[in-house]
């Protein structure tokens, strides 16, 4: 698998990942070629109990594949498993 | 119209919004919160939603309610932050010239935004300890299954 | 509980009056006086019931909705006397600890009403004619029937 | 068709008939052996618009069958046909 060259991101963390990160959201620089796999870095790095076929993922307000590029400058939102109603 | 609330929801002020002469029936949803769930005494609940992502596809629910059903207007508040039992976490109104239209969006606006909405519930226990709903670790979900 | 009023229905207390710790999902119908019907402008509404009987039925409908279906609460008010265009004629409200059976429970109740109390419609047109609904004579409902 | 007893009954009108009739109820002496017929007599006195097989009937605020008899005392509605809701 090819390194992508990295880009500028912007991740929200919301309930669950919110209180596992520590917080609210972060920039950073990632080299991740796919969502899923950005996913599992920050996964590991912050122990999130939860699989990302278990989430819904979104990045500038809309739902994507987990299997989508990341484009520069993308604002990404983990999705847990939602619980409103 | 979809809208997130940080206040309690008032049901007179949305329900009257809906009438409209043409209106013969309006069906509406609460779902209250309840001092029980799966078997563990509920103390109160929290609800954070992804604001933006929420609006949005709350939006687009009414709307393919809207295409789906003959309804006059539709109508959804989601309530966040702080809840104490008994109060009103979501509310759903649909009118229709008639109630097999109203009856249908209603049902169907409510049973894509629990699936749907990006909107996470904390239960807070008598017991004092807290879980977000559905976010249990893989290996517990799991064992839920079995 | 079912009940006849002469008065304009307050919803907001009906509704308040249904709450409870244990129930998770209120669904409720109000129906409402529409300004036409069958192609013809309506003015106002007259509702006429045989009290007695329209009673006793309506508390029969309430008990069947709760033998059938899990709630926790049903109720139910129908108005009686002269409505203006856009006042609740009907309302029924269910609560349950799910949503399934509030809507299951609400809907049979809307159902069985309309066919089962011994109320009657009569509607005054625009035009200045009245109609008891569903009561032509037999010629003019068997012609409405071909 | 044998003709039984008078009995001394008491008559509810409600909407079309109560307006046919021109009054929302009476007390009346009959003859007629079922409900059916006495129906039949007031249809062909007041010239309700409407066949019995439209309608319902209750006595004593019970809905009964059109060939039950009439119970002396017996409070007769005849339910034409409902437009409740």
């Amino acid at each position: 698998m090819t390194q992508a060259s990295p880009r500028q991101i912007q991740i929200q963390y919301f309930a669950l990942l919110r209180e596992k990160s520590g917080c609210s959201g972060e920039a950073l620089a990632t080299a991740a070629p796919t969502l899923r796999q950005l996913y599992e870095e920050l996964k590991a790095k912050y122990g999130f109990p939860l699989a990302c076929e278990r989430l819904r993922v979104a990045v500038n307000d809309e739902f994507c594949s987990w299997d989508d590029s990341l484009p520069d400058g993308a604002r990404v939102v983990f999705i847990p498993p939602v619980s409103g109603g | 119209m979809f809208t997130l609330a940080r206040e309690p929801i008032n049901v007179s002020t949305l329900s009257r919004a809906l009438h409209g002469d043409q209106a013969g029936a309006m069906i509406s949803f609460e779902g209250w919160v309840r001092n029980v769930n799966d078997g563990r005494a509920v103390r109160l609940l929290e609800y954070e939603a992804c604001e933006s992502l929420a609006v949005k596809e709350g939006a687009r629910i009414i709307q393919e309610a809207q295409e789906r059903f003959s309804v006059i207007e539709a109508s959804c508040v989601h309530r966040i932050g702080l809840l104490a039992i008994g109060e009103c976490a979501v509310w759903v109104g649909v009118t229709a010239e008639h109630r097999d239209a109203a009856f249908a969006a209603c049902r169907y606006i409510v049973d894509q935004l629990k699936v749907r909405l990006p909107i996470w519930k904390k239960e807070h226990y008598a017991d004092g300890s807290v879980e977000w709903v559905n976010c249990q670790s893989d290996e517990i979900a799991e064992m839920k299954c079995l």
